[in-house]
């Protein structure tokens, strides 16, 4: 029987081991946290149609019960070592553990709007990221802004952290334009009488039902989008927020009051991943995202062989296509142990 | 007062807080389809006035969602009415009916812009 | 002479409607202009007033026009009308003819039986007698069918039916009782004294049997003079006005007056004639996207009761399907019109912008060529017009290549008439002065606004379907007919709007092989994404579209054809078949033909090479 | 507004400010418009912090107004700025300490132009020497006038007379701070308290007892913009801009305004006086101004100098108001009496909220 460990247990390493413990594979997966389903956890409700995460959390919650692979709770990867075609791995407390292969699936890290100093996160009381914003749109979470009362005027800013030299990220981080308008849409809902706003500089909707999506915001929702990107925002006296950008479609600049501002913020290749990759001498991209051996045919496959990546440590990934790519890895694994 | 050889300049800027939304209201209550606009422009680049006049039937969304109310009456009237923007329009707004309503609201609403 | 109170509120109910019918039908003359108060002047004692009496009888008495559509609902209005100007008639020489003079008072001839109670005698008497109870009857028959009609509608053909305000139901109680209440008096009086004759009298004999008809008969013929006195003190807050401003209108039409850009007495007249009678709800195509509050007789009656939005007035294709389907003739589309430039008025737009340069055209240009800007959308069209003008070998100036004007129709469909104007009065003096005499338009819209409401003096306009038969009659084009099945759609403005049918079909037919429709010509069917309705939103527009593309599927045609750029791309958008405009057909034929004689001609060259 | 946020930012931007024998340059203009401004710097520094503080009378000015007025081309600039490090290495010192804004950036923005392009630094040494003989060192330290204030201001707390408390109600005095443009907006890393939430100044007033006014439009521009004061039918854009500040701090009603750059208090200044003139506003209690201060003229006023000694009625908008908060006794007879004692005459133009 084969040995594979995988690194993360997130979306993709849970999804990965269950796929390869299926095909009847011993499998340990290692998680840094005290709970499976990595940022997941940050979430509430899944673009394009609502979703509660809850349904996606519990199914792999059921997969790690009933599967028989093992998982390795706070715990994390010191080094990756390659010992008679096979991989020594050294993990917190001392431990080794064996394997045949390995599979990367270290995720991501939210960008840390404190970066993007000029929105002043942390530091006006009413600037919130969309992560923030996705716990108190649960059924229980609390809107209101100064004096109690529900916001009358929110914004949201798209691209915070991702497209954008000063914060050290050129990418795009793929899923929060959708994030913005399904948030968007769930904020009119519940605050109805609101203005909405978002400020983008492209609206990038990508996937399936997306656009739609988008649609239906401007339609139904009466969310108004502007294009242009937020430059500062600052707080007034009243704690509510002085936001300025221009109006690049009218060619001048814009300034507004609003209660609330919600940061969209982008994905970064995590600190786990960065270690994960030196551990095991795997290349990154410039974005900081794990190299995949090839961007058509390989994208399972890591510089090393024998190390495989799964999901959004790789590009960031809408938890859709993260569960496709996790699955398509367990595949390359297995053909990989197949032909050995 | 006293001429100090120069005077105080106009803000440039589009000040949201002294946006006077009535019209825009009025108008997307009797023609919702207005509120899909992309602003790709498709329209001005179809537009036969456009050949003969500058003019540009996109701004016309802005303008009105920025309540600029004494440039876009001066502007919406250069519009002859041809509906050719409307079959290039992607979101199958009713571009005609919108310029109808705002030059018969507009006068209602007339107020000197900052 | 005898009398009794009774008479009274008709008396008074009669004189009311005459001076008033008189009062407001003056109004609304006065209103006319200068020229069409000439035109009644001079046309007066013309044979154009014996055939608007001719038209009066045909219509608003025999109801002609109904009869066509529908025989229970033409005969319901026939005995009605008829029936009751032949009571009215037959009732009136009754009384001539027994008190042997014509200046009865009219109250005697409507409540004759109560009056003269004794039997007729004379074989005059008898047969007048009868006739006023056949006649009776032949009412009540009809009063029958309309009881039945309100109760279900569809058994006239009619799939809906006007709704009704305080005002009509008034007058429609009134004259639903009106008959029967006769009938029912004039038997009970003959019960009484045995005055009746066929039907009243064993009617009367048979009620007397059952019924105190001592103590009923004042209470009834009461009863009648009240209902009759209803029914004219009604009649101005109701639809009936019709009856008697029909009249008014079919005289002034003989006489050669129309509707205007502007609202006046015509207009007027126009609007009091519409008798509700909803069959223009059937042929509109709004129904097919679920409109269904806006159609003809609803906005006239908005118009009368002063309470018309934009939203309804606006919300009309102007296909003018209706038009062609009025029993009463009304001008449906320009009445409309004319409210939309009355609506818009203040907000129409100057165009100072459009500045006319020299035009410079060269004097042996045959044709100025218009596309039209819907055409630009539709390069094919365009395309095929050049190279059918090169085949021909015919000198055109493009006049709208780029840089030109709209023509002023879409303007003109939303009542935008002065600003319409600037655009018309812009192209017309660059036409004029390009000194060609032919104007071939590719587009029906602009085709309608060229024709009707420039002045070209000298030019003929023609719609490019007209000009490519004559080309083709002139035998300036090759002939080669193709073997494809097409459906013609009639472009509303070209069709309806402009009466151009069979240009286009012959055209078609020598081209290819044109499948005859059910709604075609003046029933063809709007392609929906007319120009005129700027209400409609696109999915609506889609309905429409759909509805008359499935009629025209069900034949399966190889090609929808028609004559228009806009319907073109309305139907192009469904993406169910291929739709071509009638010159890309042309074209189409043309080309084929030449490319079959090139590979003749090489096929022969090339036999020519192995002998 | 969350303070642990601020401090976070604050942390992240930490520069090294040399602690001893400093290279003075001085600003062209604030010579002009504040001349007691400078003067009051070298006092604190040399007897109240005993620092040696070095200048040399043949520096010149950087040339940093002309540059941005285009005038003055980059080789040439650069060959300015690089005398002035002649002098200074000459001198024996190797911290420069820049009184200007516009020269502090133009300091730094050279310096780096050498970092990334080293042939320039070879071929303005070539320049240098071959006009005029001289020789340079880059200099180790570049701190801001403002910078050595920040980095002593709790000695001067320790120091203090007065403290930037309102002595009628024992609150802190309301303080608006402006920062120059050139200071941290073109390197954040070279500002204490970088570009965004800039702490050089708020440091010190809230080591002094006052409490720091963040109102949206803090990071504004005063309008000095070289080109649009220095055309004069162009000053409309500069009072505009700042008029943008002042009805932006207004709510907050602000005891004073202090900068630290040379054109921003003189334009804070007198934009008051003329919005005054041209439009009868006026931003202050009791339709007065708002008293704008260097931050040199606010340790001052802390350390119990004369408020006349360091040329407070050379401001445009009259600084009593302030004085009288803070309990500084002065004699209003000698606003304008000379160095000798005799009155010299009052201005001609008369001051916001006179």
């Amino acid at each position: 029987m084969k040995h594979i460990v995988i690194i993360g247990g997130g979306i993709a390493g849970i999804e990965t081991a269950s796929a390869l413990t299926d095909a009847g594979h011993w499998v340990t997966v290692i998680e840094k946290e005290a709970q499976v389903g990595g940022k997941l956890n940050n979430w509430s409700y899944l673009f394009p149609d609502f979703t509660p995460v809850d349904k996606i959390k519990s199914v792999l919650q059921e997969k790690c019960s009933e599967k028989d692979f093992s998982i390795l709770h706070q715990t994390e990867v010191s080094s990756i070592h390659r010992k008679n075609g096979k991989f020594n791995i050294e993990i917190s407390g001392e431990h080794q553990l064996e394997a045949d292969a390995v599979v990367v699936a270290t995720g991501y890290e939210l960008f840390d709007a404190r970066r993007k100093e000029e929105y002043g996160y942390k530091i006006y009381d009413h600037v919130i990221t969309s992560a923030d914003l996705e716990q108190l749109l649960l059924p229980n979470g609390d809107l209101t802004v100064a004096a109690g009362e529900n916001p009358k005027r929110i914004a949201f800013v798209h691209c915070v952290g991702s497209r954008d030299e000063k914060s050290g990220n050129h990418y795009c981080s793929k899923v929060c334009c959708i994030t913005g308008v399904k948030q968007a849409i769930e904020l009119r809902k519940r605050l109805p009488e609101a203005e909405i706003y978002c400020f983008y500089m492209d609206l990038r909707m990508y996937g399936k039902r997306f656009e739609e999506l988008y649609r239906e915001a401007q339609e139904k929702y009466d969310i108004e989008f502007i294009r242009g990107r937020l430059s500062e925002a600052s707080e007034k006296i009243d704690k509510s927020l002085l936001i300025k950008a221009e109006d690049t479609l009218s060619g001048r600049p814009l300034k507004m009051n609003i209660d609330l501002l919600v940061l969209l913020v982008g994905m970064e290749a995590g600190k786990g991943t960065a270690s994960a990759a030196a551990s095991c001498g795997i290349g990154c991209e410039d974005s900081g995202f794990l190299k995949t051996a090839d961007s058509f045919l390989k994208s399972n496959f890591s510089e090393q062989e024998g190390i495989f990546l799964a999901g959004s440590c790789t590009a960031p990934m809408s938890v859709n296509d993260t569960i496709l790519h996790a699955r398509s890895a367990a595949q390359e694994v297995n053909n990989w142990l197949l032909r050995r | 007062m006293k001429d100090f050889g120069f005077t105080m300049i106009k803000q440039r800027t589009i000040d949201y807080d002294q946006f006077d939304g009535r019209l825009l209201n009025e108008v997307l209550e009797m023609e919702p389809s207005f509120k899909v606009c992309l602003s790709c422009g498709g329209c001005t680049a179809t537009c036969s006035a456009v050949d003969l006049v500058s003019f540009n039937v996109r701004r016309m969304n802005l303008l009105l969602r920025r309540g600029e109310t004494v440039e876009l009456e001066s502007e919406i009237k250069k519009c002859m009415l041809c509906g050719k923007c409307m079959l290039v329009c992607p979101r199958g707004i009713n571009i005609r009916n919108v310029i109808m309503l705002i030059k018969k609201s507009i006068p209602k609403y007339k107020t000197v812009t900052l | 002479m005898e009398t009794n109170p009774f008479i009274w509120p008709f008396t008074i109910g009669l004189l009311f409607i005459s001076c008033f019918l008189i009062i407001i039908v003056s109004i609304w003359i006065s209103g006319l202009s200068h020229i069409d108060k000439s035109r009644i002047v001079h046309s007066i004692f013309t044979r154009k007033s014996l055939l608007a009496i001719r038209e009066t009888f045909m219509e608003s008495l025999l109801h002609r026009k109904i009869f066509r559509k529908n025989l229970v609902l033409g005969y319901m209005h026939m005995s009605l009308a008829f029936g009751w100007f032949l009571l009215i008639v037959v009732g009136h020489i009754q009384a001539w003819n027994y008190y042997r003079s014509l200046s009865v008072p009219a109250y005697k001839a409507i409540f004759f039986r109560y009056f003269v109670t004794e039997p007729a005698t004379t074989l005059s008497e008898k047969t007048l007698a009868a006739c006023v109870d056949l006649l009776l009857v032949f009412i009540l028959s009809g009063v029958m069918l309309a009881y039945f009609k309100r109760l279900n509608s569809r058994v006239f053909g009619i799939k809906k039916t006007t709704k009704l305000k305080a005002g009509d139901r008034i007058a429609l109680t009134a004259l639903w009782l009106i008959f029967p209440l006769r009938f029912l008096a004039e038997s009970v009086s003959a019960g009484i004294h045995h005055n009746g004759s066929i039907v009243s009298q064993p009617t009367g004999q048979i009620l007397s049997s059952l019924l105190p008809v001592h103590s009923l008969e004042m209470p009834l013929w009461w009863a009648y003079s009240l209902a009759l006195t209803l029914f004219f003190v009604s009649l101005p807050v109701s639809r009936y006005m019709h009856i008697p401003v029909e009249v008014v209108l079919i005289f002034l039409r003989n006489y050669g007056i129309r509707i205007k850009k502007r609202i006046d007495g015509y207009s007027r007249i126009q609007v009091y004639s519409c008798s509700r009678c909803g069959i223009c709800l059937d042929s509109c195509q709004m129904t097919h996207a679920e409109i269904k509050d806006t159609q003809s007789v609803y906005v006239l009656k908005h118009i009368r009761n002063k309470n018309l939005t934009d939203e309804k007035l606006f919300n009309c294709l102007l296909c003018g399907r209706c038009q062609s389907d009025c029993p009463v003739g009304l001008s449906l589309n320009d009445l409309r019109i004319t409210q939309r430039i009355e609506s818009t008025k203040e907000y129409n737009s100057s165009y100072e912008y459009l500045k006319n340069g020299p035009v410079e055209v060269s004097p042996q240009t045959e044709v100025i060529y218009f596309a039209g800007c819907m055409t630009h959308l539709t390069p094919a069209i365009i395309k095929s017009m050049k190279e059918i003008f090169a085949v021909a070998r015919v000198k055109y100036w493009f006049m709208d290549e780029d840089k030109t004007s709209c023509c002023g129709r879409p303007l003109m469909q939303v009542g935008q008439y002065e600003a319409a104007k600037k655009l018309i009065g812009h192209n017309q003096e660059r036409i004029l002065a390009s000194k060609a005499n032919k104007l071939v338009v590719s587009c029906p819209i602009c085709f309608k606004v060229f024709n009707e409401d420039y002045a070209l003096p000298g030019i003929t306009v023609q719609h490019h379907s007209e000009y490519l038969l004559e080309l083709m009659v002139n035998k300036r084009l090759p002939m080669n007919k193709m073997p494809l099945r097409v459906v013609y759609h009639d472009p509303c403005e070209l069709g309806r709007g402009s009466g151009i049918y069979h240009q286009p079909r012959l055209l078609l037919d020598e081209y290819a092989e044109v499948i005859p429709v059910k709604n075609e010509k003046e029933t063809a069917f709007c392609c929906g994404g007319s120009l005129a309705n700027i209400k409609i939103q696109m999915n609506e527009r889609n309905q429409i579209r759909d509805e008359a593309l499935e009629e025209y599927l069900s034949y399966r045609p190889d090609v929808l054809a028609t004559a228009c750029p806009l319907c073109k791309k309305t139907f192009a958008k469904s993406n169910k078949l291929p739709v071509h405009d009638i010159a890309e057909i042309v074209y189409m034929a043309i080309q084929e033909k030449q490319n079959l004689q090139k590979t003749e001609y090489k096929k022969e060259m090339k036999m020519e090479f192995w002998k | 507004m969350r303070r642990e946020g601020k401090i976070q930012v604050w942390q992240d931007y930490q520069k090294e400010i040399a602690d001893d024998h400093y290279f003075y340059v001085r600003s062209c203009i604030r010579q002009n418009f504040f001349p007691g401004a400078e003067q009051t710097f070298l006092k604190i520094l040399r007897s109240e912090l005993n620092k040696d503080i070095y200048e040399n009378p043949h520096h010149t000015s950087c040339s940093g107004i002309g540059y941005h007025s285009d005038i003055v081309p980059f080789d040439t600039i650069q060959t300015v700025v690089a005398r002035q490090f002649a002098l200074m290495t000459e001198a024996g010192y190797q911290n420069l300490a820049v009184s200007c804004i516009t020269s502090f950036g133009i300091y730094n923005e050279i310096i780096e132009t050498w970092k990334e392009f080293p042939a320039e630094l070879e071929k303005v040494r070539n320049f240098l020497k071959t006009a005029t003989g001289r020789e340079f060192e880059i200099p180790q330290n570049v701190s801001h006038a403002s910078d050595i204030v920040y980095k002593f201001r709790h000695r001067i707390t320790d120091k203090a007379k007065h403290k930037l408390v309102n002595q009628q109600t024992g609150k802190p005095l309301k303080i608006v701070e402006h920062i120059g443009c050139h200071y941290s907006k073109m390197f954040p890393s070279k500002g204490v308290g970088g570009a965004e939430f800039p702490h050089v100044l708020v440091g010190m007033i809230e080591s002094w007892g006052g409490e720091v006014v963040d109102y949206p439009e803090r990071r504004h521009c005063c309008g000095f913009g070289f080109r649009q004061y220095l055309v004069m039918s162009n000053r409309g854009y500069s009072v505009s801009n700042s008029k943008k500040k002042f009805e932006s701090m207004a709510p907050y009603k602000p005891d004073a305004i202090v900068s630290n750059c040379p054109g921003c208090p003189m334009f804070l200044d007198r934009w008051q006086y003329v919005i005054e003139e041209m439009e009868g506003k006026t931003y202050g209690e009791n339709g007065q101004g708002i008293p704008v201060l260097t931050y040199e003229e606010m340790a001052g006023l802390v350390l119990g100098y004369n408020p006349w000694d360091m040329g407070l009625q050379m401001h445009q908008t009259n600084v009593e108001p302030l004085l009288d908060k803070m309990g500084i006794q002065y004699d209003p007879d000698l606003k304008y009496a000379g160095k000798d004692g005799k009155i010299i005459g009052n201005p001609m133009m008369v001051g916001c909220g006179c």
